[in-house]
């Protein structure tokens, strides 16, 4: 058959051409397979065993050293010893071995048989039974009849198990015995040297060795990798794919190794444990790793094991370029989620951390919102959990009493020319509005609102001074009587809640500041100002005082000249806008120039929003003006106007630089006046820019399972309505309470002169006193110049106040009477406790003028009105536990009384008993206390 | 069929001809020449090829519960009683004694199945063929070959107990006096 | 003579060669007060007569107390640094805290960490004393009976720790809690001494309740005493 | 009167009897298969398994397995697979008729002439392929493919069973091991399978249905297909309850049926029983007589028979082939031999070595 | 199938005379196939009864074609074949368009699987197709291991026929896995602890299950290198247990990879009937 056929080609030359593919097709396989199995991760993986491996090898070198050799020693030769001493008895050991190896043999033997017999035994008890069933009598009885037979050999076999079984147990136990002293140094010794055994072990299973080697070789990495993807498979948190959600999927764990443990607080990037273990991670914190996983508050691509792919996200530039040249990270262009910078991570608390005023530990984002609320971002824009937002700007509706329209108008120029540190925007004159023609219409504009604002504002009745006041009373007052509770004022700043209270001679007449001051309500309804019941005296005092300070420079501003044209040309493009040209021109022709002025002064608040911030006639009903911020943080990036602004197509790079720069996205834009951006300037520092992005970026709308979200029970329900009202009423402007220093109380040297400490006020005072106390106060401790103001507050409001005070301090609803029954040894007990600790040096009735605060403790006549007896008797046992540093020293130290002759020396019985006699006191004992000044020896 | 062909000494090989070497030299020779590389070379590729569909459906993750898991406090168990709070969830029974605990695989030694404990009785009895196990976990009765697995348990820091499912301890191979294996509280 | 001074040289030094730390060295010095010394400040003690009482004239702010040749006296001087990592058995011995006429005696003073102090009043009226430490327990102790006694000792070092009465707000003292016995306060002369300092080198600090503090390195041998001197400017 | 015989057949019924009856059945086929296949013989055997059905059908636990969705194809199988049998040896005695007389086997008659296979052969399949469609179609129509409760891990059915068709596997596991019973048993059968033609390769008695000319091969295969894969089958699924307890064919399957189970391993036969010892830690020492039984039964047996029963084999198929031969049949044997042991003297393993999972 | 209309058309002609009163347009069967481009191109032989067209009928069909032209007589006997092997093939397809239709229903994940399974027994339209498909299944095992008896029986295993054998036990294992493969797919109790205990049998595997015996030699040190995740049966579940990956693997085993495996061995296994000399007959 060969060479019949004609040949094609040489066939040997035909087998190199496959000798070589073959090879390179075997060669190419083979850098399949590595390309497989190098992968980044196990790097990270390989970096973080030779960094534990230095780690623990340092430990074990430290361990080394602490070990007492000495003692150590001492030990070992004990030992020995103890060795030798059992090696004498090694005989009888050996004899007893031999006896329990005999006995183990027939305790198998007649385990066999016991259970043999018991499982005959059971199984004839099945067929009894079956046969009973069904009335087989003649077979049951024949079942019956055996196991009655085998019975007594069950026992007796059980019987004999558990003699063989105590006699094993005996010759056991005294070999035991023998061996026991060994036994007992040989645990000590491995005590002893437990860390280093431990440390070793770990140091050896970290050190680089061929069997881990051929564990982690390509192709065999199946069977037992030490160099694992690790993952957290999350149950009730899912990836919203739209179509389906999915489980979340957490693999950052495969590099950030060390990031659960703690003991990593040092080291390199990747491996560092976790700032806050404590809250996150760790399983007996509130958010384990097991159930929360990692990005769901970070971000990213949970399933991506590359540094890249998991959509890191740089804080700035710097660290972007850090990355490309480190990492080769590069930024995922089509990602789904990327990772939220750092500086922003606490914006996903509120994914769970719904209905509440401040998210607890989340400092920045608590601070974005108080900003939030305290610049009133939910004025023009809708937010949901805001809807309850007050007006944080002065109502208008009375304006005309209080302002000049000159003022008005210099005022919206530009409001930071007053006042640096208002928090009312800069409108006009931005930006976006800086060419000359736009700034002529913004000049019309102002002059416009001005001229609405006196018109539609109604004056109120302004009294006159009863005297012209003092001004440096005046100054006094303002430091003492606790206007720095919110307000800058008189070179003190402790607290911006209120506006700064500066140059106002260039605002106001003295006749409404003294209205104001004796009654804010009066002026405006809705102003959070409280009364603060100052005198007609007082008043004056700090009438004259503020207006002293005039702003001569915002005085001397020009106002801006109005062009007729300008104001015409602004009505009509309103009118425009609803009808058509000519009749926009006849209706502006049956105006007059005033009407016209005021007609865009309508139209420009409208258009600004200015009712967003301010209560003004006329706008009462109207809708805020901007974007609803409900879901702005999850909002999709495309929906963002970058304009022709280069940064980084990010929310927060967006936010940020809106927030710095309102109108920024308009530049190099071409627009009409009215389309402009209107965003005002709020003259953000980047602190604050940066808050309130976190703020806006944690403003999203994610499906979070109910059972993952934290939900407010009631008695925090009944917090967070208190925790509203004592933001809006800056409580802890003066107070400290709910874990916040009083902001004022730095102010004072002398703690005792501050306003007191609220903490644990729920427990300690009566909820009905603390009523009407925060309805009408009174005074409690009379030396203290800071008055509690009168809010009028509403009874809903009191309400919320109280039940936030007991829930703070867990205090149950109790109709239970609570009122001590003193018995009459107790009064004596009591009366005789309170002399000789001489309670009345300090809690004096009526405090001479002069003494320091120090010395002073409020008037115990209250005490039975408004304390709690309980909390009384808790107090006097141990007053630093309730609070700390509080100037009421104990007198039962370590629960000891030093007076042991009274009621038996029981500390717990003399608190009650002093607390008794409280209960009792009256202004009468009071006095009658006070005269012996001379303390009893003791 | 490869019996077939040394069987008949008569037929002519028709293959191989004559001409060729001895049968140990013409194969170290076959090995050096370019179809000896090529069909090596063929051959190691077809196997490199076919070992990685093998390695392939061994996935490197795994989406099944974490082997590791907290158990809670040793106060939560009742002392003398299996616990069967785990078996669902883990697979493991958690036996708590007057001295400690330990933790029992819920596998049927036999075939896997999922025996069930019977109070009663006190034993547990595996559904599919029968076999019996104690509360210790050693097998009595039944076809199971071997007493149940015990998985690691310890204490950990928080004084939590930790299960380790990823580290077994069989009683036939005497594991059980292994420190691990007993939680002694 | 010399021959036994020798012999213990000797074995001082096979013995600091042995156990690496001798108990010989010594760091004595004043402290001055540079400049004219502030007129001390008179306490009014009207508030509570018992206090005023007990004072025939009228009573000076020890704040700053300055003595013949600027000598400042109430400064705590004690080693800082150098001493890390060893251990120094805790007295039992308590350092009094005297309340008399109204004043804490003394009013600056040291004690070693878990020493006893001994707190006294010694006058007829209330007192509260009110530690403030920072990295121990707060603890405010009314003693209302007069000679009534109480211990208290403190956990931590911390360098200084301010005792005051709420009762009289003038009362204050202060107190150098430190982890070794090496420290000293200044007496009428402002001198100080810190003895059995083992040979090293070590950093002083000088603290003044008004001044605030002063370090200086000095190093120790058992040759002999070392000197060291600081000096307050107002 | 039907309880009466309902109990005594459950009574008798239990793997021995049910085996043994099955052999000896067997064995009287396999001996005498002209008189088995005789029209008489053949429809008094259809007619009893008929009635014994229909008798059965009465019965409502009896009714229930046999009629649950995935039992109804082993019905099926035993209906189709005794007809066949039955068919195929009534073929085979009629040719081994002929033979004796000298006459060529019936196809031979026809094997010469050859037909159009269109229309005649496809024809025959179209029609066939018809009524097999029919089937099917009123075969799903009647019968609803189960489906039971959602998949649950945590929850076993008990009994747990495989699927019909490797019920004799797990019935097996009863016997063996799982390496033996789910791997090494099922290898052999396959590789046995696969041998057959290389150890039997006698071309002149192929192509016809004949039981004289090819009278071994033809036992052993019916042994294993019937015996020890059909009968397992059955017993698997139909008497195989609760705790894989034994129950009858009318006995309700109660989940607290309790059987005492005391197999005992040789070892411990060996050593505790007899010696009265304690085992021996070593595990080889200890397993040493069992492993000693075990390698007897293949080396010795193979060489004796070689030398007298199955010399003419030997001698006609050679050493290799004999031995692959051997081999197989003593796997096949293995399974039998052990469920007697078991049933005999309560014995678990020969070999028990739970340390390296190997239990033989 | 076309043919035999064919066949039959000429005679019926008269007897549907009626209908050419519906003056329906003409159309001639006989036409159209020998006289149209169309039907010349569709059928490539005549249109008689004789001989050499029949033959040509079997030739030029892709489907026919695995037959011979002619077959022994005895060969062609149905009680000679029982007709298992045709039977085991028919069913097959009919597996195939029925598993394949079905396909379109079931979704293999854990969630659904259960669902769909519901889907076709309440309101799939022909959700029959699950019968049929899951009774053919049983069918087919029981035709093919009657086609392996009734070739044991004929002793038609023996040479030249032998490999012929081989790739018939190969293909009676696919069936059986296919079988096997396809009973997870409900995710009911059944399947899943069939499945469960089916699997666990490669448990046992000797050295490559981790429960099997020689397994415990394969290890580094202390570190056991088969367990539980690294064995056969992981491979098989892609699990330490049967779940969603095992529905998953069973669901790609049973749909594409042991048919394909086993559509190639039939082709091999029909090519070598006719190689090895039709259908076998005495010598």
């Amino acid at each position: 058959m060969p060479g019949k056929s004609p040949s094609l080609y040489d066939l040997k030359k035909t087998t190199v051409w496959f000798a070589i593919s073959s090879l390179v097709l075997l060669i190419s396989l083979v850098a399949m397979v590595l390309e497989d199995s190098t992968r980044e991760w196990k790097h990270w993986q390989k970096e973080f065993v030779t960094y534990s491996r230095e780690k623990a090898e340092g430990e074990l070198q430290k361990a080394r050293k602490a070990v007492d050799q000495k003692k150590l020693a001492a030990l070992e030769a004990q030992l020995v010893e103890a060795h030798m001493s059992a090696n004498e008895q090694k005989s009888k050991v050996r004899e007893l071995e031999k006896e329990t190896a005999a006995l183990a043999i027939k305790i198998t033997q007649t385990t066999m048989r016991y259970q043999n017999e018991k499982q005959f035994q059971d199984s004839d008890r099945y067929f009894l039974e079956e046969h009973r069933l069904h009335h087989e009598d003649e077979q049951a009885a024949e079942f019956a009849k055996r196991m009655e037979e085998r019975a007594p050999v069950i026992d007796s076999l059980k019987r004999d198990l558990e003699g063989l079984q105590a006699e094993d147990d005996a010759r056991k136990e005294s070999i035991n015995e023998i061996t026991q002293k060994a036994r007992e140094l040989t645990r000590q010794i491995q005590q002893l040297t437990e860390s280093i055994t431990r440390l070793e072990s770990t140091v050896k299973k970290l050190s680089p060795n061929v069997a881990t080697a051929i564990l982690n070789a390509p192709m065999l990495d199946f069977m037992k990798p030490t160099l694992q993807i690790q993952q957290i498979v999350l149950e009730n948190l899912y990836d919203d794919y739209f179509f389906k959600k999915s489980n979340k999927v957490d693999r950052c764990t495969t590099c950030h190794l060390g990031i659960d443990q703690t003991g990593f607080e040092d080291a390199p990037k990747p491996f560092q444990t976790h700032p806050r273990l404590e809250l996150f991670l760790s399983a007996n914190s509130p958010h384990p790793a097991e159930t929360f996983g990692c990005t769901t508050c970070h971000g990213g691509s949970g399933q991506s094991v590359s540094f890249t792919t998991a959509a890191h996200t740089p804080q700035s530039d710097e660290q972007a370029a850090e990355w490309k040249k480190d990492y080769g990270w590069r930024e995922m262009t089509h990602a789904i989620s990327k990772m939220l910078p750092l500086s922003y991570t606490e914006a996903s608390c509120t994914k769970c951390h719904g209905g509440v005023v401040d998210v607890p530990q989340a400092p920045k984002l608590a601070e974005g919102r108080r900003l939030a609320r305290t610049y009133g971002c939910a004025g023009c824009h809708k937010i949901e959990g805001f809807e309850k937002q007050w007006k944080v700007g002065p109502s208008l509706e009375h304006v005309q009493s209080k302002l000049e329209p000159d003022w008005i108008i210099r005022w919206l120029m530009n409001p930071k020319e007053f006042r640096a540190s208002t928090k009312m925007p800069r409108i006009f004159h931005l930006e976006n509005t800086s060419d000359v023609k736009s700034a002529e219409k913004s000049d019309a504009s102002i002059a416009g609102i001005a001229a609405y604002l006196m018109k539609n504002s109604d004056p109120i009745a302004l009294g006159s001074l009863p005297t012209k006041g003092n001004p440096e009373a005046g100054e006094a007052l303002v430091k003492e009587v606790g206007c720095l509770g919110c307000h800058t004022a008189a070179g003190v700043d402790a607290n911006n809640f209120g506006p700064e209270l500066t140059g106002l001679g260039s605002k106001v007449t003295p006749e409404w500041l003294y209205a104001w001051l004796k009654d804010p309500k009066h002026y405006s309804s809705e102003t959070r100002m409280p009364n603060m019941r100052l005198s007609n005296e007082e008043a004056a005092h700090i009438t004259a005082y503020l207006l002293e300070d005039r702003n001569e420079k915002f005085e001397s501003i020009r106002l801006p000249i109005v062009k007729s044209e300008v104001v015409d040309g602004l009505a009509m493009m309103f009118l425009k806008g609803r009808l058509r040209y000519d009749d926009a021109q006849a209706k502006l022709n049956a105006m007059s120039a005033q009407e016209r002025l005021e007609f865009i002064g309508e139209k420009t608040i409208v258009h600004q929003g200015c009712f967003g911030c301010h209560t003004i006639h006329g706008f009462e009903d109207t809708k805020p003006i901007g974007t609803e911020l409900t879901d702005e943080g999850s909002k999709d990036v495309h929906k963002l106007d970058f304009g022709l602004i280069h940064l980084d197509h990010t929310r927060q790079a967006w936010f940020y630089q809106k927030l710095k720069e309102p109108r920024i996205f308009d530049r190099g834009k071409e627009k009409v006046y009215h389309e402009k951006l209107r965003m005002p300037d709020f003259g953000f520092n980047d602190d604050q820019a940066e808050r309130l992005t976190t703020f806006l970026l944690s403003l999203q709308k994610e499906d979070i399972p109910l059972e993952m979200s934290k939900q407010l029970d009631l008695r925090e329900q009944e917090i967070e309505r208190g925790r509203y009202l004592v933001a809006k009423f800056n409580c802890q402007g003066c107070h400290t309470l709910d874990g916040q220093e009083g902001k004022v109380r730095k102010v004072f040297d002398d703690a005792g002169n501050a306003p007191p400490l609220l903490t644990g006020e729920g427990k300690k005072v009566d909820g009905g006193w603390l009523y009407d106390f925060l309805e009408k106060p009174v005074t409690i401790r009379p030396w203290l110049s800071y008055r509690m103001p009168t809010f009028e507050f509403d009874e809903e409001s009191l309400t919320h106040i109280v039940r936030y005070f007991e829930n703070l301090s867990e205090v149950p609803i109790s109709y239970k009477d609570d009122t001590p029954k003193p018995t009459a040894e107790n009064i004596e007990a009591g009366k005789k406790l309170f002399k000789a600790f001489q309670c009345i040096k300090c809690h004096k009735s009526n405090p001479e003028p002069g003494l320091s605060a120090s010395f002073l403790a409020p008037d115990l006549v209250m005490t039975k009105s408004r304390l709690r007896p309980d909390w009384v008797v808790e107090w006097l046992m141990d007053p630093q536990a309730l609070q700390e540093g509080t100037m009421m020293p104990t007198f039962f130290y370590d629960g000891q009384s030093p007076m042991p002759e009274i009621l038996g020396g029981d500390a717990l019985r003399q608190s009650e008993a002093i607390r008794d006699y409280l209960w009792l006191f009256n202004a009468e004992e009071a006095h009658g206390a006070a005269q012996p000044q001379v303390p009893q020896a003791g | 069929m490869s019996e077939e062909q040394p069987k008949p000494p008569s037929s002519p090989p028709a293959s191989a001809p004559k001409t060729q070497p001895p049968v140990s030299v013409a194969r170290r020779h076959f090995l050096f020449t370019w179809l000896g590389f090529a069909w090596t070379g063929f051959a190691a590729a077809t196997l490199a090829a076919l070992s990685t569909c093998l390695r392939f459906m061994f996935p490197n993750v795994l989406f099944e519960p974490n082997p590791i898991f907290n158990a809670g406090k040793p106060d939560d168990y009742d002392i003398g009683k299996v616990d069967l709070r785990w078996k669902e969830k883990y697979a493991v029974w958690l036996v708590r004694e007057p001295e400690g605990m330990y933790a029992l695989s819920t596998v049927c030694t036999h075939l896997g199945c999922t025996p069930s404990w019977m109070e009663s009785e006190q034993k547990f009895k595996c559904p599919c063929h029968g076999s019996g196990f104690y509360a210790s976990g050693i097998n009595f009765e039944g076809p199971a070959p071997r007493p149940l697995e015990r998985y690691a348990i310890r204490l950990g820091e928080d004084g939590n107990i930790i299960v380790d499912k990823s580290r077994k301890f069989q009683q036939e191979k005497g594991e059980w006096n292994q420190p691990d294996s007993f939680l002694y509280l | 003579m010399k021959k036994i001074a020798k012999v213990t040289l000797t074995t001082l030094f096979v013995l600091a060669v042995w156990s690496a730390s001798s108990y010989a060295g010594m760091v004595s010095g004043t402290v001055k007060f540079d400049g004219a010394a502030p007129e001390a400040a008179v306490i009014s003690m009207d508030a509570d007569p018992t206090c005023a009482g007990a004072h025939s004239e009228s009573v000076l702010s020890e704040e700053v107390v300055v003595g013949d040749a600027g000598a400042l006296q109430n400064v705590f001087v004690y080693v800082k640094e150098g001493l890390e990592g060893q251990t120094f058995d805790t007295p039992s011995t308590p350092v009094t805290l005297d309340q008399k006429g109204c004043q804490y005696k003394p009013h600056v003073f040291g004690v070693q960490v878990g020493q006893p102090v001994d707190i006294i009043n010694s006058d007829p009226t209330l007192h509260n004393v009110h530690g403030l430490p920072k990295n121990s327990k707060e603890f405010n102790l009314g003693m209302p009976i007069p000679g009534m006694r109480v211990k208290r000792k403190f956990d931590s070092a911390e360098v200084m720790v301010k005792f005051k009465c709420d009762v009289h707000p003038w009362m204050n003292a202060y107190v150098g809690v430190v982890s070794h016995p090496f420290f000293s306060t200044t007496g009428s002369d402002g001198s100080f001494e810190i003895k059995d300092l083992p040979a090293g080198s070590y950093v002083l600090e000088a603290w003044h309740e008004k001044y605030g503090t002063q370090t200086m390195n000095v190093t120790v041998d058992d040759a002999a005493p070392q000197s060291a001197s600081f000096t307050f400017t107002g | 009167m039907g309880e009466a015989i309902k109990a005594a057949i459950d009574a008798f019924a239990s793997p021995v009897s049910i085996f043994v009856g099955s052999i000896l059945v067997f064995a009287v086929f396999m001996t005498f298969p002209k008189q088995c296949t005789t029209r008489w013989v053949s429809a008094v055997f259809a007619v009893l398994f008929l009635a014994f059905f229909a008798f059965g059908l009465t019965d409502e636990h009896f009714r229930g397995i046999v009629t649950k969705p995935d039992n109804v194809p082993i019905v099926a199988m035993l209906f189709i697979f005794g007809y066949f049998t039955w068919f195929a040896m009534k073929k085979a005695v009629d040719n081994d008729e002929r033979i004796a007389k000298g006459e060529p086997p019936w196809e031979k008659t026809e094997a010469d002439e050859k037909v159009m296979v269109f229309p005649y052969l496809i024809y025959i399949e179209f029609v066939v392929a018809l009524f097999c469609s029919i089937g099917l179609v009123l075969w799903s129509i009647f019968l609803k493919a189960p489906l039971e409760e959602p998949a649950n891990p945590t929850i076993s059915p008990n009994p747990s069973k495989a699927p019909w068709y490797f019920l004799g596997l797990q019935e097996m596991l009863v016997y063996f091991d799982p390496w033996i019973a789910g791997v090494l048993l099922p290898t052999f059968i396959i590789l046995g399978l696969c041998a057959l033609p290389y150890i039997d390769r006698d071309t002149k008695t192929s192509g016809f249905y004949s039981y004289a000319a090819r009278k071994m091969p033809i036992m052993f295969f019916m042994f294993g297909f019937w015996i020890l894969w059909i009968l397992l089958i059955i017993v698997g699924t139909f008497l195989r309850g609760p705790n894989w307890n034994f129950f009858g064919p009318f006995e309700v399957w109660d989940v607290h049926k309790v059987v005492p189970l005391v197999n005992i391993n040789l070892s411990e036969i060996i050593f505790i029983k007899w010696l009265s010892q304690g085992l021996p830690s070593n595990w080889f020492l200890r397993e040493a007589p069992g492993i000693l039984i075990v390698l007897f039964y293949f080396a010795v047996p193979p060489v004796l028979m070689a030398k007298t029963v199955c010399k003419k084999i030997y001698e006609k198929v050679g050493p290799e082939r004999y031995g692959v031969f051997i081999i197989l049949m003593l796997m096949m044997l293995a399974l039998p031999i052990k469920m007697f042991l078991r049933w005999g003297f309560n014995l678990k393993y020969i070999v028990a070595i739970p340390e390296f999972f190997f239990n033989i | 199938m076309g043919e035999n209309q064919d066949k039959e058309e000429p005679k019926k002609k008269s007897s549907l005379n009626f209908l050419s009163r519906i003056k329906l347009p003409k159309f001639s069967w006989k036409d159209f196939r020998l006289k149209t481009q169309v039907g010349k191109s569709m059928f490539r032989h005549g249109y008689s009864d004789d001989e050499k067209d029949r033959a040509m009928t079997v030739l030029t069909n892709v489907f026919f074609h695995l037959h011979p032209v002619r077959v022994r007589k005895s060969g062609a006997r149905f009680g000679f074949t029982w007709c298992a092997g045709g039977l085991t093939f028919f069913i097959f397809l009919t597996l195939v368009v029925s598993g394949i239709m079905l396909m379109f229903y079931y979704r293999p994940t854990v969630e659904y699987a259960y669902n769909d399974i519901i889907a076709l027994r309440e309101h799939v339209p022909f959700g029959i197709m699950r019968e049929l498909h899951r009774w053919g299944a049983h069918a087919m095992i029981i035709t093919v291991w009657l086609h392996m008896f009734r070739v044991f029986m004929t002793g038609s295993y023996k040479p030249p026929r032998e490999f012929n054998w081989v790739i018939g036990v190969i293909l009676l294992v696919l069936t059986l896995l296919l079988s096997f493969t396809g009973y997870l797919l409900p995710w009911d109790q059944l399947a899943i602890w069939a499945i469960t205990v089916g699997t666990n049998m490669a448990r046992a595997t000797p050295f490559l299950g981790h429960e099997g015996p020689g397994a415990a030699l394969l290890a580094l040190g202390d570190i056991q290198l088969i367990h539980s995740g690294s064995d056969v049966r992981f491979a098989l579940l892609g699990g330490r247990f049967v779940g969603e990956a095992a529905l998953l693997r069973f669901y790609i085993l049973h749909c594409v990879a042991i048919p394909v495996a086993a559509v190639i061995l039939m082709a091999v296994h029909f090519w070598r009937i006719r190689k090895d000399g039709g259908i076998s007959a005495p010598l």
